[in-house]
């Protein structure tokens, strides 16, 4: 019996202390007409090494494309040490750290994440994560709504640069307490929320203003302008950021005149395998004054009965188990896991390491968009400053370019036809600092192919995989 | 120490990152951050003997017996993490196009039907990250539901007294009141009080069965016939699946709605708090509300649904597709398992409970429910032990400690008082449940002779026993560089 | 600086405090004219990301080729729970226990290992590993010699089914100190020592006798009649063994009348990865009256000043860093970490498990015998008992049927006929547990075309790879 | 508690092998074992819980200042164990042919080549397993070159007394007789010694430089001159090149054969007592003696050069190649250290032995050679402890281990009384070498006015002292069953 210690004996004794006849004894409060039959559809257990083969060969079926996808979760070098040291059994096993006296290693962990985030956004305070990014988002926006005492209304701005999935996340979150999204146009030229866009609200009562950096098409907002409007207008302002770009971006708590008010991103840049989206974890920053309002853990340092310091859950009034329907949020579990490996990255990458990753997938996307653009009616559909992922527009169909690019082990980018047909052919590209120069040049060379090929109106060849 | 006061400015860990910084002349100096974030500047050496240091202050699964009460700490197979952090399913871009994933989406596709088959309900979305966001998506889902048809005038959810606090507060984060049913002297829910709160402004009730108080909700049928015919729909709160896999199914009990904690009953691990999946199970008449994505196979090639097929959708949850790495290792589990092993997961964890709850009242501590059977975890009450010796709960959980094993879950739920929720799962042997009955009667002992040894525990781990209240009260949230360091 | 810590302040102040006045000047003792230059031939630092490319690149470029080669290596499962445990710091980054207060992970483990190994070898004692397989026999024999008190002699009988390499080895490590290794022919028709051919030496004075099971063939040997010959003639018996075999069959310890004398093998099949051939390790078994002969280290079990029991390394005097030139052998560093990794594979498959992966090897070598025997030509070279390796003689020159296989992707087994030319077309094959059915269809297609193909006197395809 | 007390009869990992026992009836009955072996029967949980608790109770570099002099314990990159486990290395049979070899042997070959550039010499063998198996492979190279000129009568190998254990062992192993050459009083050669010595019996000289003394031999080049004008050869035991590395190269000092401990230099882990990995340099006149197998590169391919290419090789010293896996280990360290990391190697190991010298020096501790640089490491002597307060060595060493560190190693070279050889390495920083003069600081104010602390450490330790001689008296070498259990 696989995970089962009990042998024959066990049962035996086990059963006879207990007084009853067998097992099956047990379940007499369950009522039999409510049994169930043998699980037919389950297929028959295996041991680790069939299962194993089969694993293996479905991991492999998958290939290793070459990767220019960005669009939310971003393939970078994560150190050795990050995974063999997270998945040591005292920090993969544990659970939320309930006796903090038993925990004081994941605890001091997550007091040092918390100040790491701080760091890296120059907030006051920092939770110990939610789920993803997007979901961060919306916890942002009730906590935004919830902490705003200027202001009546339940109605959000949000920029329509921010990541389209992260908007549908949060509808469908936020939806249904009356919590209103409003959407920013953008600058068609600069791909960037024209500051003018926000007059249209200036005499509204808002909530909160969500201001992405950089924003989905990888251009760089005016974010002290917004920052600034949010705060003249009653609005908090919710950063929604990449923490990579911090390490060389203004950090949201210096934006404008007096920093933005609550901050959230993904954390999957930070040390988190792409593993088709998750986990990864969601952060979440805010002013000391908003603490109260967070949802999610939160670490402090206190003092044991000698006076020496050590780590515990605390501010627990916020959260379900204390206040239930009245919780800040109803995150119970979160993603643990992920933020160990996030703050281990970040000691291992420190600031200097991280602006270097930052600045090398600045510096390869511009390799990338320089090369792509070299091919005729490739051209770049926004001016304005990016990080690391910029918008190509294509002289063709982008969906049959990334089919026939795939076809040649290249994913070639994100499709933004679906979420923004006023784009025409849009093509959101990335190259982190995993991309080499060879790997740029595979992806011109094809890409090139394909559009002669097309413009010549041939199609090339496109073998089915 | 924290890893901050290993830092030295100029210290690096020179080979994690690209050799040289480049140039970033296209970012203007206005959006520029002004000084580098401080953070720790170590070694590599020092951050992994940092953190192997830190790894070691820790109770867990790998090292020691964690009968924590509603989380189902068992062992998480090491195979599981073998195989999902294999290199092609950690280097998938979630937004690679199908051709390119047809291996990880055959593993999901597969994950769905075992665990419809498991649960008895006609369709899965494994999307959701954790317990508590399934829960959100059933109860969205039953909004969704009467919504679709015009029943708008439902408010109420109804949750027992006992429920989890994710019950209640999920429910509020659909737009729901919460109306709390109590629970009758058995444990089992107060029939009369339910057909009282039962109306037309009832859109539901959310269960766990068996209940957080460790018993089998013998009238469940009944239940779910007079909240059908209130027009309510059932939610059940799969995080105590383990007492019932291969035995009972939610979909038999009547449940429209489902989650399941694979971080409890499939074994994925607890990593400090998280990440877990929080699969949905529903019933037919609530398919369409599924949220996105799902996988579909059709006989040749595995697709992706999404809002575009579903339009009833609640929607997406998160930015991507859930927590694949997790349900990964879920799945791996359940291969393992299979059919046959399904069932001896319930069978052993009852086993275990039943045992450790005769063999705790036979010491002579007192079971919070003498009339029923344990099912995988039961509760224990001290209050008759905080009353005449003055050691409360706490008190007990603490020396447990010191005895080289995790507290069971303490005073949850809320309604027993001076409670121990104690679930010792299917893995652990019977020798670990006799040591934890006599580190029980040695603390109870140690209570009447030397209670302030057990008032002050613990006594052997890093830490004594900390101050909760100045945590709270004087919040020290992030280090700060003393004034010196500047 | 990769993995060094110093900022260029503790340089300036750790020069200061030693008084010299640059980095340089410590190396003031080193005559000028010896210093050399920049090792140019060096290629220059690479980051853990680049070297990570570089070597993903070569790992890939290996293939995964499906494997039906033993030969003294073999292909076992490993559960995933052997290394994410071995490799913990703590055990992958201690060194030799010396400070035994400090390592009783390492002593305890390694003194479980020794009762794990003495349980299946049936011997008394067991030390604490040799380098591999192969040099574990050569200080077999050394020790041999050095313990025989009835022989005078330097003469070790090795039967020709000793691995050749093995042989090659023993040879190769004992040669100088004036040991002479006698062949023993084996049975044509058997593939298995003829216990006959002790005959010629019966009057002989032989200080050893190495018994191999099962043998290089895969045949199992005479044990009972060979260790008993060698107790009548005082010769040591000397086993070699396969320690998964030693689940299913007699152990050496219980050997003819009394058992043999010293036990060895190699420890590869117990958990570690095939590796190209190592890390493996060499086990050592033997009578309690002969554990002052043993090289190697050895643990014992002892009590601390409280009377707690605790491991120490123990019976040191035998070892070369106090025995120095007298020392039992120059052995220092062993393979520690394989030896952690088997005992945790032991602890893990325990006897019946180690019995099952027996039993599926042999009969899935049964399997593949009788598959490929089906095909035209291929038949098996010996008729006597074997365990999970056969030869087979083909019906055409095993080096170019091999070649043709690998352009397949099979690695169909070992080319005997270097090593024994007088078997002719012969081909040593193995399939573990790990091969499946599928695999054995594949082999015996290929083989089966090959074949064909070249009575057909076409040779078939064979792509350069 | 052993794991053999953890055993139950018929308890069973039953996911880690065969679902099934096959039946074997080709396998006659006498030849099989009439009881199964009595190894423990535990569940998974049970091992990994097991193994798990058991490796916290060591020492590592990953925990501890390890300071062992002669060992280079230094940080073991977790990026070398990552890429040497990649499944494509780990998979490969030692027999696969060239075809579906060359990735391997393309790391191995660039390896080849990285350490001929490092040490000076001709040629590279990587097959030795460890440092003594590298030095008898260097011995016998000796003598094979010796016996292929016909030159038989040597028959002495000279060793400083200060050399390792392993150096005369290793002689002895390739049938040459032992002779001791002693030391002057500032850690060189003794000259006149080394000459009066030296003869037609002289097959050659093993010497470590720097010296295990901690010391470099100035005269190196004399020595050398000498030793080959006598018709010896010079062997360098390379056990000390993390001083030296990137600035001296033993092949420019004179020596004909040398081994080098990769996991030392290389910083391969040491993983408990192995493996490491001992290949060997030749000059040109050695390069037809090397053991087999070595790699070649024609400009298109890799090639493995066995006997047939090499007729004089000593031969074979494993089955296989040698400890591929931790070759592949030591190649990826020394390509991400590069051309420039090699010398920064030698300049931080012996700026940490230097600092650490003069800071317990300062602090009062006694120089064995006070008149000498410290390489990348040195001895202190607590003869005057010993001697005043009657605390020794082992004392100090144990109480050490109380103050979080590893000992350094105790009572080596043998000429030295009561000598600590303190190698810090590159990889620790500046805090932790004060820390450590801070606790010997402790330590001799313990030993003054407590001196039974000291002599009867450790105290926080999972054991106390442990007794040495009763372990050698009272054998005790594997668990027994006690009669009870059978
Ligand atoms: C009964 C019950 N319901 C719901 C949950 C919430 O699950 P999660 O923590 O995964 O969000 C838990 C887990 O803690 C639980 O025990
Ligand atoms: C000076 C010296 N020589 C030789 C050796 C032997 O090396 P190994 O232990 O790898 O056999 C050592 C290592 O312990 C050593 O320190």
């Amino acid at each position: 019996m696989p995970f089962i210690p009990h042998t024959d004996e066990d049962v035996r004794a086990m059963l006879e202390a207990i007084g009853a006849e067998s097992i099956e004894t047990l379940f007499d409060e369950v009522p039999g007409a409510l049994r169930c039959g043998g699980l037919e559809a389950v297929p028959p257990g295996m041991s680790e090494m069939e299962v194993g083969r089969l694993m293996q060969a479905r991991a492999r079926e998958d290939g290793q494309p070459l990767c220019f996808i960005g669009a939310g979760a971003y393939d970078h070098h994560i150190p050795a040490a990050v995974w063999q040291l997270a998945a040591r059994g005292e920090f993969y096993t544990a659970y939320t750290p309930y006796q903090a006296e038993a925990s004081q290693g994941t605890l001091q962990l997550l007091y040092e994440y918390q100040s790491m985030m701080t760091a890296l956004t120059a907030m006051d305070v920092s939770n110990a994560s939610l789920y993803d990014g997007a979901s961060a988002l919306a916890e942002a926006v009730l906590m935004a709504v919830r902490a705003n005492r200027k202001s009546k209304s339940r109605r959000v701005l949000v920029p329509r640069t921010v990541h389209p999935a992260y908007r549908r996340a949060v509808q469908a979150i936020v939806g249904y307490q009356g919590i209103e999204l409003l959407d920013l146009p953008y600058d068609p030229a600069g791909g960037h929320t024209d500051p003018a866009a926000l007059d249209d609200h200036a005499d509204e009562d808002i909530a909160a203003l969500v201001i992405p950096q950089p924003n989905f098409f990888g251009v760089l907002e005016e974010v002290d302008v917004l920052t600034d409007w949010a705060a003249a207008h009653g609005a908090l302002s919710i950063a929604v950021v990449n923490p990579v770009a911090l390490a060389l971006l203004e950090p949201p708590g210096e934006w404008g005149a007096n920093g933005a008010d609550i901050c959230c991103g993904e954390g999957q840049p930070l040390g988190a395998p792409l593993t088709s989206g998750g986990p990864y974890f969601g952060f979440l920053c805010c002013r000391q004054s908003f603490v109260r309002q967070m949802p999610g853990r939160i670490v402090g340092r206190t003092v044991d009965l000698d006076g020496k310091p050590g780590f515990t859950l605390t501010l627990q009034a916020r959260e379900q188990h204390i206040r239930r329907s009245k919780a800040t949020s109803n995150i119970c579990t979160n993603q643990g896991l992920m933020v160990t490996a996030a703050t281990i990255h970040m000691a291992l990458l420190g600031a200097e390491g991280l602006a270097r990753v930052a600045a090398a997938s600045h510096a390869n996307t511009a390799r990338l968009v320089e090369r792509l653009t070299g091919i005729e009616g490739v051209e770049p559909s926004f001016d304005r400053p990016a990080f690391h992922e910029r918008v190509l527009r294509l002289p063709a169909p982008v969906k049959d370019v990334l089919r026939s690019l795939a076809a040649h082990n290249v994913l070639g980018g994100f499709d933004l036809h679906d979420d923004y047909p006023e784009l025409g052919d849009a093509l959101l590209v990335c190259a982190t600092e995993m991309r080499t120069g060879a790997d740029i040049d595979i992806y011109y060379e094809k890409l090139e192919r394909i559009i002669r090929m097309r413009s010549e109106s041939r199609c090339p060849v496109e073998p089915k995989i | 120490m924290l890893i901050f006061e290993h830092s030295r400015p100029g210290r690096r860990a020179t080979a994690q990152a690209p050799l040289q910084r480049e140039e970033t002349p296209a970012i203007p100096d206005a959006m520029r951050r002004k000084r580098p974030p401080r953070l720790p500047e170590v070694s590599e050496m020092q951050a992994v003997r940092h953190y192997t240091r830190l790894s070691q202050q820790n109770f867990s699964i790998d090292t020691h017996f964690y009968p924590l009460g509603s989380c189902t700490m068992k062992y998480n197979p090491r195979g599981s993490n073998a195989l999902a952090m294999l290199p092609g399913f950690l280097a998938r871009h979630p937004l690679a196009p199908e051709s390119h994933s047809q291996g990880v989406m055959a593993c999901l596709y597969d994950l769905q039907e075992i665990l419809k088959e498991v649960t008895g309900m006609q369709a899965v979305s494994l999307t959701p990250a954790a317990g508590a966001q399934g829960e959100f998506a059933g109860v969205a889902m039953i909004r969704a539901y009467h919504d679709s048809r015009g029943d708008t005038a439902r408010s109420e959810i109804l949750v027992p007294d006992a429920a989890h606090g994710t019950n209640p507060a999920s429910a509020v984060m659909c737009g729901y009141k919460v109306r709390e049913i109590p629970t009758d002297a058995d444990g089992d829910v107060d029939l009369d009080a339910l057909e009282e709160a039962l109306g037309p402004q009832t859109a539901g009730i959310m269960l766990t069965n068996p209940s957080t108080l460790g018993v089998f909700e013998r009238r469940i049928a009944e239940i779910a016939q007079r909240v059908h015919a209130a027009g309510g729909l059932l939610y059940y709160d799969g995080a105590n699946l383990n007492a019932i896999l291969g035995k009972v199914r939610p979909g038999d009990m009547g449940f429209d709605v489902i989650h399941m904690n694979l971080h409890k009953t499939f074994s994925t691990p607890h990593g400090g708090g998280g990440p877990g999946a929080g699969p949905v199970g529903v019933s037919e008449r609530l398919e369409p509300f599924l949220p996105v994505p799902l996988v579909a196979y059709d006989g040749d090639e595995y697709h992706w649904v999404t809002e575009k097929a579903r339009p009833q959708s609640i929607g997406r949850l998160s930015a991507f597709g859930g927590n694949v790495g997790v349900l990964l290792r879920a799945y791996v589990y359940a291969r393992m398992l299979g059919r046959e092993g399904m069932s001896r997961v319930a069978d052993y964890s009852t086993l275990n409970a039943n045992y450790l709850l005769k063999r705790l009242t036979d010491a002579g501590f007192e079971a919070a429910y003498p009339n029923r059977r344990a099912t995988h975890e039961f509760i224990i009450t001290l209050r008759r032990e905080a009353k005449e010796l003055g050691v409360n709960t706490m008190d007990f959980a603490k020396r447990l400690l010191d005895y080289g094993m995790h507290a069971p879950t303490t005073y949850f739920p809320l309604l027993v008082p001076e409670c121990l929720l104690i679930e010792p799962t299917e893995t652990e042997d019977p020798e670990t449940l006799d040591a934890f009955v006599e580190a029980m009667v040695r603390i109870r002992e140690e209570a009447e002779r030397t209670p302030d040894k057990v008032k002050t525990a613990p006594h052997s781990l890093p830490v004594r026993r900390l101050d909760d209240v100045r945590a709270a009260r004087e919040l020290d949230l992030a280090w700060q560089p003393s004034a010196a360091e500047g």
